[in-house]
């Protein structure tokens, strides 16, 4: 099992990352091709359920919600895990992130794009979405601040920007080099564009480290607010199964787990069609491997703390309600749910499997699937059982509409991301060389040091 | 007094060092060491900064003012707003509430102090920027690059210098 | 400036209502829905389809939980397992409670539902997004979504039926938010009168739809400002006041001995529609 | 704007409603349907409401409110309708009525539904082939004219629903004219086997009865809260009832098989075996012991264990009931359909009188009825027993020509009497009709009438409550459709055809009707007031009060001619009882075509637009059933199939589907929802009054195999309140009721 | 450092400013601002200028006959629809004036009475569906109440209609429109009395003027929450 070789020169770092903007194997158009139809189907879905009336996705009064709000929680989620590889593992100087770390923050940044685009299918009346926009009027009013949801909007903006921010400055470095080795057109005209005329110049040098570490700074406290005030939405509200103090930490935990599984995911596929076998090694996958174990105890030891608390309560009808998503219409998902995030995760521990692509595929799938449910589960069955038992619905089931543009999300998400990887470098050439440069000389260190001690 | 620039490339950073070294122990009229030359190279290399010499960053204190300014105007925006429209009353509520205010004020100082952060950035960084008139894509590769620029005096000197430094490649600006 | 606003009037954006105020006044509109009465036959909410422009949804829609009636009359039947419901069952009429601290409206992103002066939670069809969050947060489920354009669906009204829609309701398109309003529109009418001669509306004087229909009398309505009103009366005489979540009453340890409580109480909405018990003989 | 003060606005004026509607002529019929859709200003897109001319009192924006009568059911509620811009937006309860006291049910607020209704008829139709061809009303009437030429009186027959005041005199000197007696006045649900038990016992067909006045009610099946003879009067009378005569709280006790709403609302809800209600009365006085003469040897051998056993009534309960009859007095027992729907039903409705008589109860709490006094316009009760002999008569083949007005007897008429088959049978049939329903779908010419609310008329309501009053009934707005004519027109252009000379003085129904009027206009309390006065303040209060005439009552308790049949074995091939449910809302399913109603939940299982079976759980259970499951209910006569729903209120050995859906015809809003039970209902007769035993039918059920998701309002909790204190309840010894409001 | 600094502050006092300013928000537009209204087709092209306008001293038959508003516009007071006049309010005058009597418009006016048709005017002020304006309160206001002249006060929102012939919408009819003259010139505070606490400004768009007297707060009064214009 071989890690990145140190001795790699590093004009072939730049050969290899720059070949795959050029050349990718064949399933990267296959999955295009999916990915687009997905996405024109959640179109077509959209399309239709503009014209039509949200009736059609067969929501009802009880049940409002729907897949739109749980597949947007899962998105946000899932966006964590960029910031929790840029950000955090940054700050911890975890060099082996420096490979991956720039698809996982393309990955944050569209997954934020996939989950706005929820807030839009989920609204009424699309076309009066500018009344949340705080905007002054000759009307004199404003939306209002109290809103958990007009502050999903703020973190949400704030966080994308963000992480957009975060995402290009990352890669304003190697924007150079891909202008630096483009050959003229188009493609060479936007990253001389993009690059903004960067030369790795002391300088710049100096600034970018200050300016990177800073944002990377803002990033952690601001994925764990955005998290929380997505619990919010919920912990906020008086209804039973949601008004839970333990939400905002078990939606963090939830969301790193959920995007730990994706990047996963996207490793092993971004390894195989963009042939990065060289950068994206088996000890990276392993680390995140065992870091998403670790996630996935904590989410786990969380959902318990939930559960528990609302066992051992007095309250009656959130109790209800958890006693109706263990057995009532709901339980296959719900143990689904807690199979796919608690049961499937113990697979992670086998040391065998921590390096096994096909397990590790599978595995992470599930636990996507698994992360997924959660969000429904967390949505649906309050709706479906909240205080008022006259409500109580007997047909939430989504209709093919809300299917479709779940559906439709993933392919957006997909499109995005493999645009983004054909078009921009998804490995970071300059941070591969500073990892190989700076274990070169760990490396001569302590060939020095045991030479000294000899 | 018309001033050229002049690029050299050096393959490994200890070579550029030394080139370093030489340029700052030596005095050579028309160029000064700490205004006249630039150190380009691949990745970001702590020790540049070392051997360069303490040469400070402001782009924190862009963040500081931003931070601060975004949370100020957040607050501020959504409170004055609220002040001000009154019709939205909310039961049980104030019409100006703290809690929502100060998730808000939150987002807006992070918001504030990203942005104003990467304006101090560009600001400090110089971007976007030109590129320098001798510029190598080398250097997006694995050379190291000094560009210097001095009066013509100064030329036949450095090029001695870099040239004693086994620099893989020198380059130089036409004269005027 | 925005600043100085904020500041003159400090004391007054920091304050609480209703929860640390004096009662609205001169109006703040109330509900009494005595059980006992009330015999679940459907008036109240015929009449509200009739006097708020509802749509009829058809079955289909129907059945996927897509009703628009703002008065729903629920029915119960004891659960203590026994064959037959011997006791008889028990109605409820349920439409807005109009909370006086209501969960629905702090949640709404564009300020689409209120608190209006008249201590109604009020609800603006023409701002609201369908976000659908009040709803979420309602603890009743009484708000109605528009989940698709009625006015143009077929047989909802058909054009002769367009004439029977009240030119003082709005008819509400696809993507909003609706619910009981207390029959704002004749509630404004009255005040408009009542402003024009100069004095407040009158105990009797205006009625909401459902009250009017309702064939036992069981819906009394009114401003519970004004004492000499019937609503008043009854609250007072049950012991239930508007801004407590716990009643005084109901701490006293042979019972409250009244029949008047508020759904849901406890999660301290502070409903301005009080219910009265059923009773049931216990000689029989 | 709606002002209430716009009534007074209306007071005073005198106008000529006539005159008013024909200038009103309102242009602009864009009525604002969108109420979110634009949201900017509009110019020059919308026409304004205009007039030709307008009174004084016509102001747009402002609601004005007329008085006229409500014309979906008998109960004859005075209504007020909204009118606005000269459309009539919705009805009201008239607070000057002694019956409804500014109440209206759910069912008489749906009339403006069924004015505006988009099927209805719009021109004359005339068969041809299978379709309907438009006509003018010259080529019908010279039709008809034509038909009836040459043809015997007695080979005319006219089926009507119950009618009554000045239509019903015009009719009757139409059929006069034709020379024809047979007037068959039918109506599918009606209370006749006690009316005629009331005759018996009390000496008047409909006694007046006050619950009000009552402490204990104790009914047999009467839903007087339903569907019940008036049921907004009686509801009012009930919420009385429950505030209590003396600070005491009524107490109701229904018995029944099938619970209704009034037994949804009762203090204690007794089931008993399906046609054993006039046993059990047996059995309570007999509990009473205060019978003597012949009453108290009939109820000798009625002792609770046998009464008990016989009912399903625990014993406990008897003594119970009747313990409470005899500590608060005076009460009020009733009997209702449930009572009257068996071979026997005329025994158990005297057993039941019986009972009221015991308890010493007439003359408290029943009152001798008021009446009006012009017999001639008296109302004609329909019953079924009027059915049958129209049926026997048209399955001979005897009618040449048949008119039907009102009455949709191919729907209602029970499926063993192949009432279709048999009107087939007729020369030529004419139906006078709202919307082509199935009775219309088989006439040869269709007569388009003008709906209850741009129509004149009067009416003697069936059941008087505060003294005699007749109603007026006049248009709120113009004529919908140009070609529709109100009842009272078509009649008098046909009584032209006969007796051109005595009517031409009348150009129209209305000026009959005002003629009519005005020459009783002392009697009808008008004396020393000009004519127009007169007639305007009628038409203003919508009502005329009469001191009316008050009859007495028989109190002589007797118990002659009162033999129960010989307790009858279980059917073993059909073994369940079927109990046709008669909703507040459907009733006989004449405005089913009502969407409100429609989407109206049935208080009882919430369930919209549909038929449902209601099983007891426990039987279900047996059967193997649950809800949603598609059964097929059948009868000796035919069979439907159903979604179950599981309904604790109804005896385990009976099964219910309610009445009035179930059509094929009626337009959008009716056809193809649900069943129709009446189509499986057998022709069994009461013994006594030969009216349709409706409850007699007897059937078995089977499983499809197939399920529906049932369309409910009921959540998937069902009746169920989890634990929280949403709709609660208090017994009586645990408040004190006198401190309230 | 000062170098970089201006930028930053000159955009951070930006941000400053906008926020202050957006958030107060004290300047809707204006009441008195012009906003022309598409030219109306009407089936009749009716003179409001002959009508309503002044006198010419000078040829009389040519000047306004300054007819009140209110004289035709009947139901304005009455009612919160202010309607259009009946056909028969036309006749009653013109039937009696025989000069005009063969112009094409009045020829065209008797064509509708004799067929006893309405006429089918256009909207010209047509409020979108879900905004109720109440004429009757503010003709109760400033023309029974503060006794302003009529055309003043209908013109406040129909222009200056006695200069026109066929009405035009002459003000915006916007929203913020309305609230710049219920902010500005008519304080709201709370209803039907003496304020209590400091509620009477509770419901306001704006900080309201505290009433000085009690006669002036039952004057006073504006729409205090949404529902008062949006049902």
């Amino acid at each position: 099992m071989k890690d990145i070789r140190e001795d790699i020169a590093w004009a072939k770092i730049n050969q290899d990352v720059m070949k795959s903007l050029e050349n990718p194997r064949k399933l990267y158009w296959v999955i295009l091709f999916f990915a687009l139809m997905a996405f024109g189907f959640g179109l077509g879905c959209e399309v239709y359920q503009y014209q039509t009336g949200m009736g059609v996705a067969n929501l009802n009064n009880p049940q409002v919600w729907g897949l739109y709000i749980a597949t947007f929680i899962f998105w946000i989620g899932m966006s964590h895990s960029g910031t929790l590889l840029s950000a955090i593992l940054h700050l911890m100087h975890a060099d082996w992130r420096k490979p991956i770390y720039r698809f996982a923050e393309a990955m944050t940044t569209f997954s934020l794009m996939t989950a706005g685009l929820f807030v839009m299918v989920h609204i009424g009346r699309l076309w009066q979405f500018y009344y949340a926009l705080p905007y002054p009027n000759d009307r004199g009013i404003w939306p209002n601040f109290q809103s958990p949801l007009l502050w999903d909007a703020m973190a949400i903006f704030t966080y994308l920007s963000s992480s957009v921010l975060f995402l290009f400055v990352g890669m304003i470095p190697d924007l150079a080099i891909a202008r630096d080795n483009m050959q003229a057109g188009w493609r060479q005209k936007l990253y001389t564009l993009l690059a903004l005329g960067w030369e790795g110049t002391d300088r710049q040098w100096r600034n970018f480290r200050v300016t990177y570490l800073t944002i990377a700074c803002f990033l952690i406290p601001l994925a764990v607010s955005v998290h929380s005030i997505v619990a919010s939405d919920f912990a906020m509200s008086q209804q039973p199964g949601w008004h839970v103090t333990s939400f905002p930490p078990y939606f963090v935990a939830g969301a790193l787990y959920s995007g730990c599984a994706a990047i996963i995911t996207l490793f092993i596929i971004l390894r195989y069609v963009f042939k990065f076998e060289e950068y994206m090694t088996l000890p990276i996958l392993k680390k995140i491997v065992r870091l998403t174990f670790a996630i996935a105890m904590v989410w786990t030891y969380l959902n318990a703390v939930e559960f528990a608390s609302v066992w051992y309560s007095h309250d009656q009808v959130s109790k209800d309600v958890l006693i109706q998503k263990m057995t009532g219409n709901y339980s296959p998902f719900w143990w689904g749910m807690i199979f796919c995030g608690s049961v499937v995760p113990l697979v992670f521990a086998i040391k065998r499997f921590q390096t096994n692509i096909p397990v590790l595929f599978a595995t992470s799938l599930l636990l996507n699937l698994g992360m997924w449910l959660e969000r429904w589960m967390i949505v649906a069955p309050t709706f479906s059982h909240g205080y008022y038992p006259w409500t109580w619905d007997h047909d939430q089931w989504p209709s093919i509409v809300q299917w479709g543009m779940v559906f439709g999300s993933f392919g957006w998400f997909t499109l995005l991301f493999l645009l983004f990887c054909k078009v921009f470098p998804s490995v970071s050439m300059y941070e591969v060389k500073e990892m190989v440069y700076h274990r070169t000389l760990h490396l001569k260190k302590s060939e020095t040091a045991e030479q000294g001690a000899h | 007094m018309s001033k050229r620039h002049l690029l050299a490339l050096y393959s490994n950073f200890d070579e550029a060092e030394a080139v370093v070294r030489e340029l700052r122990n030596t005095t050579i009229n028309g160029f000064d060491v700490n205004d006249d030359m630039i150190v380009k190279s691949p990745i970001e290399h702590p020790e540049v900064e070392e051997f360069l010499g303490d040469k400070p960053v402001y782009v924190q204190w862009f963040t500081l003012f931003g931070a601060l300014m975004g949370g100020l105007f957040g607050f501020f925006l959504i409170s004055g707003a609220q002040a001000n429209f009154y019709m939205q009353m909310k039961g049980g509520k104030p019409i100006v509430p703290f809690p929502p205010n100060f998730v808000l004020t939150y987002e807006m100082f992070i918001l504030g102090g990203v942005f104003i952060t990467i304006l101090g950035f560009l600001v400090c960084a110089g971007l976007p920027a030109k590129r320098s008139p001798l510029y190598s894509a080398k250097v997006s590769i694995d050379n190291i690059a000094i560009l210097v620029n001095a009066e013509e005096a100064a030329i036949s000197v450095l090029k001695a210098i870099f040239t004693k430094h086994k620099a893989l490649e020198i380059q130089e600006e036409a004269g005027k | 400036m925005s600043v100085s606003n904020l500041l003159e009037n400090w004391s007054q954006v920091r304050h609480e209502h209703p929860v640390n105020d004096k009662p609205h006044d001169p109006y703040k509109w109330a509900m009494a829905i005595d059980l006992d009465a009330c015999t679940g036959c459907n008036a109240c909410s015929v009449a509200c389809y009739a006097e708020n422009n509802l749509p009829v949804v058809g079955k289909e829609k129907f059945q996927h939980g897509q009703q628009m009636h703002w008065m729903r009359v629920e029915r119960y039947w004891d659960e203590d397992g026994r064959e037959f419901p011997d006791q008889g069952f028990q109605f409820l009429p349920m439409m807005c409670q109009q909370c006086e601290a209501a969960p629905c409206e702090t949640v709404c992103p564009v300020a689409a539902t209120n608190h209006t002066a008249d201590g109604l939670n009020s609800q603006i069809y023409n701002r609201c997004i369908g976000s659908r969050y009040c709803s979420a947060n309602c603890p009743f489920k009484v708000r109605y979504f528009n989940w698709y354009d009625y006015p143009t669906t077929e047989n909802v009204w058909p054009a002769e039926m367009t004439q029977q829609l009240n030119p003082d309701v709005s008819v509400r398109g696809k993507g909003v938010m609706e619910k009981c309003t207390f029959c704002v529109q004749r509630l404004s009418a009255a005040k408009v009168t009542a402003k024009g001669e100069g004095r407040i509306v009158r105990e009797g004087e205006v009625q909401t739809a459902c009250q009017q229909a309702c064939p036992t009398s069981a819906i009394s309505f009114g401003n519970i400002v004004n004492p000499e009103s019937r609503v008043h009366k009854q609250w007072a005489a049950q012991q239930v006041e508007l801004d407590k979540d716990k009643q005084a009453k109901n701490e006293k340890e042979e019972g409250p001995g009244l029949r008047g409580y508020r759904i849901l109480e406890e999660l301290r909405a502070y409903p301005s529609v009080m219910y009265l018990e059923r009773v049931r003989e216990s000689a029989v | 704007m709606i002002d209430s003060d716009s009534v007074k606005q209306l007071a005073g004026h005198p106008f000529d409603r006539r005159d008013f509607l024909k200038v009103l002529g309102w242009s602009g019929t864009a009525v604002a349907l969108s109420g979110c859709g634009n949201t900017s200003i509009e110019d020059g897109r919308e026409t304004v409401v205009s007039y030709v001319e307008a009174s004084d009192y016509m102001v747009p924006g402002i609601g004005v409110y007329y008085n006229s009568t409500c014309a979906q059911c008998d109960a004859g509620c005075n209504i007020n309708g909204r009118v606005r811009e000269g459309r009539v937006l919705k009805l009201e309860g008239n607070p000057d009525s002694g019956i409804n006291k500014g109440k209206l049910c759910g069912l008489g607020q749906a009339g403006v539904q069924h004015h505006y209704n988009p099927d209805r008829v719009r021109e004359p139709l005339l068969r041809n082939g299978s379709k309907g061809e438009a006509i003018t009303w010259d080529k019908a009437y010279a039709l008809i004219a034509e038909k009836l030429a040459g043809v015997q009186g007695d080979e005319i027959a006219f089926l009507s629903g119950g009618m009554s005041g000045h239509l019903k005199v015009l009719l009757g000197n139409y059929l006069d004219s034709l020379g024809t007696r047979n007037h068959f006045v039918y109506e599918a649900i009606a209370p006749s086997v006690v009316r005629a038990a009331n005759v018996k016992a009390y000496g008047v067909e409909m006694p007046r009865y006050r619950l009000d006045k009552a402490k204990v009610v104790l009914s047999f099946g009467a839903d007087f809260l339903g569907a019940w003879v008036s049921p907004v009067h009686f509801s009012q009378q009930y919420a009385q009832f429950r505030k209590g005569v003396d600070g005491q709280r009524g107490v109701l006790i229904q018995v029944e098989s099938k619970m209704t709403l009034t037994g949804a609302n009762a203090d204690r809800w007794l089931v008993v075996k399906p046609g054993t209600e006039g046993v059990l009365a047996l059995g309570i006085i007999n509990v009473l012991g205060t019978a003597t003469g012949d009453v108290a040897e009939l109820v000798k051998g009625y002792d609770p264990v046998r009464v008990s056993r016989e009912t399903g009534v625990s014993v406990s309960h008897i003594e119970k009931v009747a313990a409470l009859l005899r500590m608060r007095s005076p009460s009020l027992v009733l009997a209702g359909s449930a009572a009257e729907g068996y071979a026997h039903g005329s025994q158990n409705a005297a057993a039941i009188n019986l009972l009221n008589q015991v308890l010493g109860n007439v003359g408290k709490t029943i009152e001798a009825p008021v009446s009006v006094p012009f017999p001639q316009m008296a109302p004609a009760k329909g019953n079924t027993a009027a059915l049958k002999s129209l049926n026997d008569g048209l399955a001979a083949g005897k009618y040449k020509v048949v008119f039907n007005f009102a009455a949709n007897p191919v729907f209602t008429a029970p499926g063993a009497m192949k009432f279709k088959d048999n009107f087939a049978k007729a020369g030529f049939k004419v139906a006078f009709a709202h919307y082509l329903d199935e009775t219309a779908l088989q006439a040869d010419l269709v007569l388009p009438l003008d709906s209850a609310l741009e129509d004149w008329g009067t009416q003697v309501p069936e059941y008087m409550t505060e003294g005699a009053q007749i109603n007026i009934q006049q248009p709120l707005m113009e004529r919908l459709h140009a070609n529709t004519r109100g009842m009272g027109d078509i009649v008098l252009a046909l009584l032209k055809q006969r007796k051109a000379d005595e009517y031409k003085g009348f150009e129209d129904y209305y000026a009959y009707l005002r003629g009519a009027m005005l020459q009783n206009k002392g009697a009808l309390g008008g004396g020393g007031v000009d004519d127009d006065t007169f007639w305007n303040e009628t038409l203003t209060r919508g009502i005329v009060k009469l001191a009316g005439a008050t009859g007495a009552l028989t109190t002589h308790a007797t118990a002659a001619g009162l033999v129960f049949p010989a307790h009858k074995e279980a059917d073993e091939h059909y073994p369940l009882h079927l109990i046709p449910g008669v909703t507040a809302s459907l009733r006989d399913g004449r405005h089913t075509n009502q969407p409100w109603l429609q989407e109206s939940p049935d208080p009882l299982t919430t369930i919209v637009w549909d038929s449902w079976v209601e099983i007891h759980p426990k039987k279900a259970t047996e059967l193997g059933i649950v809800e949603g499951d598609i059964v097929e209910v059948t009868s000796r006569t035919g069979s439907v199939k159903a979604q179950v729903y599981l309904f604790p209120g109804i005896h385990p050995e009976a099964v219910s589907i309610p009445v009035g859906r179930g059509h094929d015809a009626m337009g959008r809003y009716a056809k193809g929802y649900g069943v129709n039970p009446f189509q499986i209902m057998d022709t069994v007769f009461e013994a006594a009054t030969g009216e349709l035993a409706m409850h007699e039918t007897r059937v078995k059920i089977s499983k499809t195999g197939q399920r529906v998701l049932v369309v409910k309002d009921e959540g998937a909790a069902g009746a169920l309140q989890m634990g929280r204190k949403i709709a609660s309840r208090v017994s009586t010894d645990q408040i004190d009721l006198s401190k309230e409001v | 450092m000062h170098r970089f600094l201006r930028l930053p502050i000159l955009l951070v006092g930006l941000f400053m400013a906008v926020s202050s300013y957006a958030a107060n928000n004290s300047q809707p537009a204006l009441t008195t601002e012009d906003s022309l209204g598409p030219q109306v087709q009407q089936p009749i092209e009716f003179p409001h200028n002959r009508h309503a306008g002044n006198h010419d001293a000078s040829d009389p038959a040519k000047g306004g006959m300054e007819i009140n508003c209110q004289y035709c516009h009947t139901y304005a007071r009455r009612s919160a629809v202010a309607g259009i006049p009946p056909l028969q309010k036309c006749i009653g005058c013109h039937q009696s004036i025989e000069s005009v009597r063969n112009k094409p418009r009045i020829v065209e006016l008797f064509k509708y009475w004799d067929a006893k048709k309405a006429i089918p005017w256009k909207k010209v002020h047509d409020l979108p569906d879900f905004v109720r304006f109440n004429h009757e309160r503010h003709i109760k206001r400033f023309i029974e109440q503060q006794d302003r002249p009529v055309q003043e006060a209908c013109g406040y929102c129909h222009g200056d209609v006695k200069e026109m012939t066929v009405a035009r919408r002459q003000k915006p009819l916007a929203m913020g429109w309305c609230a710049s003259c219920h902010e500005k010139d008519h304080p709201v505070t709370a209803e039907g009395g003496a304020p209590i606490g400091n509620q009477a400004y509770w419901y306001s768009f704006q900080k309201p003027v505290a009433a000085q007297d009690a006669a002036a707060v039952i004057k006073a009064r504006g729409p205090n929450d949404c529902w008062q214009c949006h049902k």
